[in-house]
């Protein structure tokens, strides 16, 4: 057990997959000699040597190209975009190639590959370089995609991603890679599709996802101080979905509140709404209500930037207006 | 462009050679024949014309070697060693279907002769191509990658990322312009302010500039095992581009009337087939030996179109299937 | 009054308003000389001549980047490109340029353009030209998003889209290109954000966009010889979106059912729904039911893909399911 | 690298060039101060070292061209002419911002001075900076666009597909690359198969392969001028490649430890004010005239400091402003 950032367990996760599989290999931008622009693969360089962690051009088109055709061809490659934002600039290797390719081969080509990216806000870097982008990548067919909270979480699921024999879209929030817990020794590896529960309660289910689980369990502690018990349920991965966890819930507590980072139109948290109002509407006592960032780019300035993004007090005042 | 092979072929090459040419003829024009009848559906992008860039290339491949195409790649997967009646039967959206009827005309992939599919979003397939070689580079496993690519798609940023990316890391991949001089129906001209599309370009990424016939089985032959084999030792990419035609229009019923007709009568003049054909007998190749390659293409192709015009649609099931590697396509529990 | 197939309304659609106005422009692949792939920019180069009507290189980022210039610089162009599919392509300019430019710069530039493109299946033409990629767009903030269903709306909702001051997502359906309507004569001009209603009924709201538009209205009348009473809404713009149409007719019906034909994860349907589950739950009867199509990419193969695109059938299945 | 520039250029031109380059000097050896203080918030990334190759331009621009540069534009945007206090306002996220502090370090914008945006997606401004060309070219205005950019944005496919689209329609824009030999912290040389990143790619598309020196202000402003017009009256785009460096690290407090100390030193020692300082000097200017324009420039950002560190943040409310024309950011009834 040792303390461990979000950042290192990055880097600790990659590792232990590359000391286990040879095949497993990492590119991208500064990834090598510089550990990374948020030192979440350094020492790998070191470790794996410069065959297998290797920096790229600024080619994002050719960094996610290259792991699908390296994928194709008997490596398991991780491809590091240094933002999710630029997910934007080789979304068409990733949707229309990556996401399709076995689905339109009826399953000649298979892609285990990952492709690894800084993603969230809360940095007042500006509206280019915070986005929340992990709904883009929800709505492709053919695409899994996973976002931890937390350091033992970064460990068991990038594990599971790379051993998982489909794309994996992984989402490393920028805001956490400075939180720390202890973390097991030894090997973590998890399931993809399981969600986790961070409290339990009787009351509301909030349903949460990376940077907005913290966010979510404080609210939970804020309304346990007001008497109100609330079960947070922290998805892990949105693709496989584990519907299972909070359609359960809320059938034990009759209310569902989502908090997500991202932009409001069709985010993860609208499809959550939408299966529970198709499939546990009779367990409702109260309107779905999602908490999200407006509808907007997410501006620089401090006070802006922490005004666009959910906090504690949002999800407790959304909570009790529920009732 | 270059002058004629010179080089010495030998004659089991030359009549591979014209075999390839000769099947992948019937199989473009029964292909056209069955969508004008209605029974292949959606589109085809024919490679009537450009046959002997898809002979050259995959005779000088090795069996593990890749193959990356475009839409208009019925050719190069046919000649890979993709069995016909599946390819037909994709094209027709059959069960058959060398992708049970998921992929479609634009879609051909036989990954188990190494024909890695065909990509429809110009220039997508070249990063992948790399990444392929990239692999192969890391493996050691002494394959080469081989990517088409039409003249227009040169002007798309992929095709620089992947020509650049596979430069500065000598990956094993040989890039093949097909410059067919048009795009849908603009001419490449209009829309580059240099007169090759790929050969003015290679010197960007410290390439070699490569212009080639097209239409010369020979020629292109030569130059794809001179460039497969410096790749497959360490040599690095290459960049080719072979001057063609397309003998229809872009797709599906285009008549093509926006080329010249002076331009279309002197390309139909230089069909790949009938030069070659000229150039075997010249050679002292026996003509019967010819026909007889070109009976069996023939037959082969009606076998094909018996069996595809009998052949039953995907069942309804196979919508579900094959998005994960489980098979299925759940994504929820 | 002249019968118009929804192909020709987007050329006269484009006239209108390069007759109109003379900073109105048109670029794209093929559609000067050869008028288009679809046909759909026929005649408007013989009437405007090749410096407002121009063929570009097969470079999507430079054809949107390029409007985008040219639009905070006098012009009010229109892009084509080809297959919405191809948005992707040039993703990054589109969401991280066009969509935020206005907000991150506080208003200093306005980007009045508009970008044209074929969606949707029902061709044949196999998973990258066949997507409906309107929910893409939706979730940008700074987007929006218009797809008309009929041949007269293709002209007013065109024509609404280029004197727009803000960029617009502009999706032709490839299937209804064909159809035809009697448009009358004249100058067209809607507004975006007004959803029509296209039949009107008491039992149940069935929201629809663009080809889902005749399906929902073959189901509505499928559903009449049963008895059931269905009020048809064609949304016709995503972004503004008129949730007022949605929400007073669902107060009405009590039931709600979307029909969208993307894949199923995030789309505007669960967008719509999500919205209803918080605003008008006591209104409701019974679950919100999206019909979709499955999350999966399209297949080629006809049968496939006749299967996966919602049909009338399918909406009247899921109508009666809910009752 | 051609030569130093032996044009003449009148004196007051030098003096606006020594001028400008104190002016950015001053203001991002500021804009550091205060990141590390912590009102600065983000990110910043300075282009101390790089104010010959933004002095240079500017100065050779007409009030209406246009100016689109990246995330390392404080320079270019500062010498466009947008004031001082808004261009710190944003970098610290202040209501004076010159986008109200929406935009922030990344993304300075003027369009009033025609600094029409600060881009932070590598090579993303390419394609806009030659659409603002263009609707130059069909609104016959005479303006010229000027494209800055890092040697890294030459190996994106924006990069290409601008330069391509632009040299086809013969655009009013100038391509210039700042050739600071780093991207964020890998050389460019790792990443390139060719020398030069910009000008070895410039026969792709047509145009003459350009190299200065970018710490020279006056061939930098030489090479411009000539561009520029050329451009301006029709003889289509060009792509120049000017050789620089960057004092400090890449972004916020990076110490650009990655770069071997000769390297810096010998750059250190080419510091393109001193450098400028010293000809000015030798030419005969008076040094208490250089002597006042640096008190001027230190004066001008002290009040500037003094500004901004009393400045308040943006009120709540604007954070649901112009997302549209409009001015707000419903898109709902
Ligand atoms: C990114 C992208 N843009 C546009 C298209 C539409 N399209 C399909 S084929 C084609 C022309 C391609 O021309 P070329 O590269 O010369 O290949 P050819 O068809 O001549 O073999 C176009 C524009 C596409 N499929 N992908
Ligand atoms: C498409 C994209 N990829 C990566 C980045 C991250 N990034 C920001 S600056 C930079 C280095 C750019 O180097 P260069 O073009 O030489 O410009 P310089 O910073 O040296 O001025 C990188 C990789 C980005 N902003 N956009
Ligand atoms: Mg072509
Ligand atoms: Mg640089």
């Amino acid at each position: 057990m040792a303390e461990l950032t979000y950042r290192a367990a990055v880097a600790r996760g990659i590792a232990q997959e590359m000391e286990r599989d040879p095949s497993v290999v990492l590119i991208g931008e500064d990834v090598a000699a510089a550990g990374g622009v948020f030192k979440t693969t350094s020492g790998l360089l070191e470790q794996f040597g410069p065959v297998r962690v290797r920096d790229t051009p600024i080619s994002e088109e050719a960094i996610v190209g290259g792991i699908m055709g390296a994928a194709m061809n008997g490596l398991r490659p991780i491809g590091e975009l240094m933002f999710s934002d630029f997910l934007a600039t080789c979304w068409d290797i990733v949707v229309n190639q990556i996401a399709k390719t076995r689905y339109m081969t009826n399953g000649q080509v298979s892609l285990p590959l990952v492709i690894r990216t800084a993603n969230g806000g809360g940095t007042r870097f500006g509206g280019q370089h915070s986005q929340s982008a992990e709904n883009w990548a929800m709505a492709i067919p053919g695409l899994k995609v996973v976002a931890p909270s937390t350091p033992r979480d970064v460990v068991g699921l990038l594990a599971a991603s790379v051993r998982d024999p489909d794309p994996v879209i992984f989402f490393e929030h920028k805001n956490l890679f400075a939180t720390k817990e202890d973390v097991p020794d030894g090997e973590i590896v998890d399931r993809l599709g399981e969600a986790a529960f961070r409290t339990m309660g009787d009351d509301v289910t909030i349903v949460a996802l990376a940077a907005m689980v913290p966010v979510a369990i404080e609210a939970a502690g804020l309304l346990a101080a007001q008497g109100v018990s609330a079960e947070v349920i922290d998805l892990r991965s949105l693709v496989p979905l584990d519907t299972a966890a909070f359609l359960g819930s809320v059938a034990k507590t009759g209310r569902l509140v989502t908090v997500e980072e991202n932009p409001r139109l069709c985010g993860w948290g609208a499809e959550i709404a939408s299966i529970a109002a198709e499939e546990c509407i009779w367990d409702l006592d109260g309107p779905i209500v999602r908490v999200t960032t407006p509808h907007i780019p997410l501006p620089a300035a401090a006070e802006l930037e922490d005004l666009a993004i959910p906090d504690a007090q949002q999800v407790v005042r959304a909570v009790l207006a529920m009732a | 462009m270059a002058e004629p092979a010179t080089v010495d072929i030998d004659p089991s090459t030359r009549l591979a050679l014209y075999r390839s040419m000769v099947r992948a003829r019937y199989f473009e024009q029964r292909a056209y024949d069955l969508f004008m009848e209605g029974i292949v559906k959606g589109t085809t992008h024919l490679g009537l014309g450009q046959e002997a860039v898809a002979a050259g290339f995959a005779e000088a491949m090795n069996p593990t070697d890749m193959t990356f195409c475009t839409y208009r790649g019925h050719n190069h997967t046919l000649l890979r060693g993709a069995p016909m009646t599946p390819l037909m039967g994709e094209l027709a959206g059959r069960d058959v279907g060398i992708c049970g009827g998921k992929g479609g005309s634009m879609h051909l992939t036989d990954v188990s002769k190494g024909a890695m599919g065909s990509y429809a979003i110009v220039g997508a397939h070249l990063p992948i191509a790399a990444g392929a070689a990239w692999a192969a580079q890391v493996r050691q496993s002494g394959q080469v990658s081989v990517c088409f690519f039409g003249d227009g798609a040169t002007n798309i940023g992929a095709f620089h990322e992947a020509v650049n990316f596979a430069a500065v890391w000598k990956l094993p991949v040989v890039f093949v312009c097909e410059n067919n001089l048009y795009m849908e129906y603009t001419p490449i001209s209009a829309v580059i302010p240099v007169p090759h599309p790929a050969a003015d370009r290679a010197a960007s990424y410290g390439l070699e500039s490569i212009i080639i016939d097209g239409n010369d089985a020979d020629v292109v032959y030569d130059m794809a095992t001179r460039t497969i084999e410096r790749a497959r030792s360490g040599g690095g990419p290459a960049l080719v581009e072979a001057l063609t035609y397309r003998h229809k229009g872009h797709s599906r019923a285009d008549p093509g009337k926006y080329r010249p007709d002076e331009e279309v009568a002197a390309w139909m003049a230089r069909d790949p087939i009938v030069l070659y054909r000229e150039r075997l007998t010249a050679a002292g190749f026996d003509p019967t030996l010819l026909d007889e390659i070109e009976q069996a293409g023939l037959a082969e192709i009606d076998a094909t179109t018996m069996e595809i015009r009998n052949a039953p649609p995907p069942p309804p099931e196979t919508m579900m299937t094959q998005l994960w590697a489980d098979g299925g396509s759940q994504w929820r529990n």
